[in-house]
């Protein structure tokens, strides 16, 4: 049995990457979704480098905020089907070492990937220098954050059948904060400001998101199962 | 320690009797309150001096934009009040209460929208306010979505009740955040001037106004909470006698 | 009696929708004991079997393990039951090895889920993702489970399903053999089990009777 | 306390803002009225829902008291 | 012989990452003759199926119908089949009559889809969504298609997945029915079939080989 | 039997359409997508009108197509995997019809509402008044092409394990001539130009995909089923 909470944190990120790296495809997903989009704004919106500069952070934070958010309301879905979810809540461990390291392997596939690719769409889309350090620090963190707080939806809408994407409707708002900050922190930073102070908010919710979510998620997959 | 009150503040039936009796009452004082105030509020308040007639749209948008917010609190509690105490009840107002509050924002943003135009030239702009409040009816939507998506009574209180706490938790945070991030990118073309302190004269009907929005927002909870009520409890004696009461009573007129 | 029950069902109830699905004024199960649960389709078996593995709360009842309620002793129940459903919880993109080492409970040497494959015909299938198994197949390495776990409680919702003759047969020898050292089996099925003594019960749910009203 | 305006209208115009105003007068009217209207016929919809129910089940007991 | 033969193979062989799963020199399916297939999991009874039904198109061999080659005569021969394979093709959030009248392949009167739905013990269900159904009812909501078919062969894979045992004696009268009247059934099957004059047909997959070097 | 081609055509609309009817949270779900991702912007970006108005026609734009190429992934997922579309492949009539059905009502169920709520988003974003005709002239025509262009990756990807978003990759540069015209078409309205120029070229790659892409759907299903 696993008598030690630590185990269902490693046995399921182990598992959890394994699976990804089993269908490449689908876990490089969000990474598509985020290159791709990004490169449709030239063509969508302007192709002129002096105003793409100017929204080049926003858009590369929406479109991470969104990459993440389509990619997250998968994360109990499939266990759901197969009947591994079953499983896991009848299973006599803590349900939060579990839960945590899922959104543990679903930052490592999502929001790291992110993150380490955002520089090349900040080059694409004309960011000032000076936006860089901050970007990819807001990403590193934001997108931790917005893993934990979207698990929370796509729990809550594990069990309807193929709820998947009002999940939108349900994280959208929790996100908003992650998104503000993450997108000052990089405005601060080509404005010369000092861009630690939205990075340390960011922080500081970072670390809510880890002692909450967890909690949170763990009892709602187990008063949303009955169905 | 007397729980009985608790206990009885639970039971739907004492609910919907005890509506029963005093909900005529208070619809009506609730429709002599907005009349009063709208009639005064429209035709009777003065006129303001840099905004003209336009400013008595106030008499709404204020208002509903009051109960918007504490209805969504109202919401959360009730929500809590179920899952820690498993009341039924409490449930069933939660239900009503989504429904509610979402109108009351769209309201709130409709005359907001309509009070833009001529005093900013904008149906909208992205104020900090306003903002907060476009994400507090996506959070009500949230809410009413979940309620319908669940097939299982049971699963789609539990779930609503949790959105709702969550959402209380993320409101003040909403706030602050945008509040913060409006400052940081004020748009020069529009000044939000600070609230004047408003003349007695037009702040009376204003009062009555709210008054009469929190009375109606009690009367409506009270009528979606009873519907719920029937719903619910299809199954039970006293529902059975009710109908079989209603039935004799049309078979006696005829 | 000799045997002490190992689970006692009290005037267990579960609605749906206002429809009774289970109703169940007493059952015991003993340990030592193969406990065949039998009915019509739609009649509620699946449905009993979640209510014994805690995956769905009853409306009214009580189920004692040891003579304890679940609720208290939740941890150690949950630690003594296996369960195998419908949906086999196998993650097709893993292969048969992969699947058992993260489905079972202890930690596994690959010798031990070796042998647990090829004893239920998978020897040379514990490298192929499980997409590429037949339906009867993807089963037996969701079975394979029975033989790694050190659970005393199984329950088994239509195992049989897709798995072949020579299958079944191990699957009752397996069954067997759990009871005979001390565990005890709840079995839903619709086919005869060939073990011996097997106990029969029979559930009917209240919902059955709006089908032939 | 006095009425702001000379006529009729006067009060529909509002000095030109008329339509804002009245747009939001119309607006909370349905917004009051649909809150109060709608549960009062969801209340009776599912009054009768019950009613019919009810109607259904006995009937069907006095058949299979007969059958029996 | 007096009955002409419906389906003849020849030769056919189906391959997958260079192993062979089916290979069948000669096999004949005669009108009014129930044709049990059987073999251990994973021996390629469902691969064989496919073949026929055309989803699968094989390396080598062809399929007669009538025969034709089934590729020269697809539109005959395609409306002339029925498959029910170990997926249902049941849309869940539908209700069952809605399921039927999309699955049947003519227009279809309520009435007849409800009778087919009350035969298969499914009477008061027909306006439920099919989520909400036990395994087995969802199971009977696809196998209502038999009775609302006219096509002459039916391809069955595995149709007693899930079905109690009253269901299953209604299938086989079903089956017994469709041959008396002219048709053809293939049917795959793990459990001995009660019908009269049912012929079998082992198939062994060179995989299954792998299994057991 | 179903013996006339146009059959397939209503049945598998008006089944798709009563599939989406009874699970409305997710037939809604790109029209969330569209409309919180539009929010997201003046908070990702700058809430100033003036720098919104400028960008308006093409994030509009953008999150329309995003929304589209989202939803279209999943047009035969379901029934690839509750095995509907083995019998469907496996029956005798025409692929074409049944293909079109399922396209149109995915049109219906995505690009349609897309296009009716886009003034409201214009109105959000301080679109300028000559751009909304346009702008959802331009929509109403090329969301059509993007559920048709989507449905050939959807076609391609539906046996992968889960490729679901391998799509993106596939779909996002058949899109782009769309997104290029129908964002010219709201300028071209904005400038003052003949905006009818852009949006008939939109209107013949429509007619163009209405004949080419069912044609290539039905071979792409019979060829890649083969699993
Ligand atoms: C479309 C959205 C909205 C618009 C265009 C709008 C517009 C306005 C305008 C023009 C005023 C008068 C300000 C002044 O005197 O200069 C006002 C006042 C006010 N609004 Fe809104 N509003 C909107 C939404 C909201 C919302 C959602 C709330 C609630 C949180 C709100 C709360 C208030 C309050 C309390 C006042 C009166 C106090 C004050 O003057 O500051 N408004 N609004
Ligand atoms: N998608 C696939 N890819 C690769 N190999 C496959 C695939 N599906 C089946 N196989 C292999 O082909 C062989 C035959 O499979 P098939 O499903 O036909 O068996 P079956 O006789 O129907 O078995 P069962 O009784 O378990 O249903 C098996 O050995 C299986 O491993
Ligand atoms: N999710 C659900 N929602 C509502 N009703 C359900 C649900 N699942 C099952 N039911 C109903 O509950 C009853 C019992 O279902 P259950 O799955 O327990 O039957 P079962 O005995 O396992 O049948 P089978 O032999 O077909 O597997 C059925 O009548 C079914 O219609
Ligand atoms: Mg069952
Ligand atoms: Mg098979």
């Amino acid at each position: 049995m696993r008598k030690y909470t630590s185990d269902g944190f490693y046995a399921y990120l182990r598992r959890d990457l394994l699976q990804s790296h089993r269908r490449l495809g689908e876990a490089a997903s969000p990474l598509i979704f985020f290159v791709m989009a990004s490169t449709l704004v030239p063509l969508g919106i302007t192709p002129d480098p002096a105003s793409l500069a100017e929204i080049a952070s926003g858009i590369i934070w929406v479109f991470a905020l969104l990459a993440t958010m389509l990619s997250v309301g998968g994360l109990f879905a499939g266990d759901y089907q197969d009947g591994s979810l079953e499983q896991l809540l009848i299973s006599p461990q803590v349900l939060v070492m579990p839960v945590l390291g899922k959104v543990t392997a679903h930052w490592l596939i999502t929001g790291l990937p992110l993150t380490l690719v955002s520089p090349l769409l900040g080059l694409m889309l004309f960011l000032p220098e000076a936006g860089y350090l901050p970007m990819t620090a807001s990403l590193a963190l934001g997108t931790a954050c917005l893993s934990l707080l979207g698990a929370v939806g796509a729990a809550l809408t594990v069990s309807l059948q193929k709820g998947g994407m009002l999940l939108a409707l349900i994280v959208m708002p929790l996100y908003m904060p992650v998104i503000i900050f993450g997108a000052a922190t990089v405005q601060y930073g080509i404005d010369g400001l000092a861009w630690t102070a939205p990075l340390a908010i960011l922080g500081a919710m970072l670390a809510a998101a880890i002692a909450l979510c967890p909690l949170a998620i763990a009892s709602v997959l187990r008063l949303t199962s009955i169905n | 320690m007397n729980w009985v009150w608790f206990y009885r503040l639970g039971s739907p039936l004492w609910f919907y009797q005890t509506t029963t009796r005093w909900l005529p009452w208070l619809s009506l004082l609730a429709f002599m309150l907005l009349a009063t105030g709208l009639v005064w509020g429209l035709g009777f308040a003065p006129q303001d001096a840099k905004q003209g007639n336009s400013f008595r749209i106030i008499y709404m948008h204020v208002p509903a934009s009051f109960l918007a917010l504490v209805g969504y609190f109202l919401m959360a509690a009730a929500g809590a009040i179920g899952l820690i105490w498993k009341m039924k009840l409490s449930y069933m107002v939660m239900k009503a209460a989504a429904p509610i509050g979402a109108a009351l924002t769209f309201l709130a943003l409709f005359t907001g929208a309509v009070w833009g135009k001529p005093t900013w030239g904008s149906y909208w702009v992205w104020d900090a306010r306003i903002t907060s409040m476009l994400i507090l009816l996506f959070l009500y939507f949230g809410v009413l979505a979940l309620q319908y998506a669940f097939h299982n009574e049971e699963a789609s209180n539990k779930a609503s009740a949790v959105l709702a706490l969550v959402g209380t938790v993320n409101i003040p945070i909403i706030y602050k955040s945008v509040d913060w991030w409006y400052t940081l990118h004020q748009p020069s073309t529009i000044k939000l001037t600070s609230a004047p302190s408003m003349h007695p004269d037009m702040f009376q009907p204003l009062l009555v106004m709210i008054l009469g929005f929190y009375c109606f927002y009690v009367v409506a909870l009270c009528l979606f909470t009873r519907v719920e009520i029937l719903r619910r409890e299809r199954k039970t004696t006293w529902v059975g006698d009710l109908i079989g009461s209603s039935n004799n009573a049309v078979e006696g007129e005829k | 009696m000799g045997n002490p029950s190992l689970i006692s069902i009290e005037n267990l109830r579960f609605e749906r929708d206002d429809t009774t699905v289970v109703s169940c004024d007493q059952l015991h199960v003993n340990v030592g004991e193969i406990l065949q649960i039998e009915g019509p389709n739609g009649s509620g078996k699946t449905t009993l079997l979640r209510l014994l593995t805690t995956a769905i709360q009853p409306q009214e009842g009580t189920i004692l393990y040891c003579g304890k309620s679940i609720a208290e002793c939740r941890f150690e129940y949950l630690s003594d039951i296996l369960f195998i459903g419908h949906q086999s919880a196998v993650k097709l993109t893993l292969t048969a090895e992969e699947n058992l080492a993260w489905m079972a409970e202890s930690e596994l040497s690959s010798a031990a889920s070796l042998r647990a494959l090829e004893s239920l015909g998978l020897a040379g299938y514990s490298d192929i993702p499980c997409y590429k198994l037949s339906a009867g197949q993807q089963r037996r390495v969701a079975l394979a489970r029975l033989l790694l776990s050190d659970a005393r409680l199984w329950y088994l919702d239509e195992p049989f399903t897709a798995i072949d003759r020579d299958g079944v047969k191990l699957l009752e020898r397996c069954m067997e053999d759990h009871v005979s050292s001390g565990g005890a089996v709840v079995v839903s099925t619709h086919q005869d089990l060939d073990v011996q003594d097997v106990r029969h019960y029979s559930v009917l749910g209240e919902s059955l009777l709006r089908a032939y009203s | 306390m006095k009425f702001q305006f000379q006529s009729i209208g006067h009060l529909l115009d509002m000095g030109g803002h008329g339509f804002y105003v009245w747009s939001a007068v119309i607006v909370t009217l349905i917004v009051i009225i649909g809150l109060i209207v709608r549960p009062l016929l969801q209340h009776r919809v599912v009054l009768n829902q019950i009613a019919q129910e009810l109607a259904r089940e006995k009937l069907r007991k006095k058949t299979t008291g007969e059958g029996n």
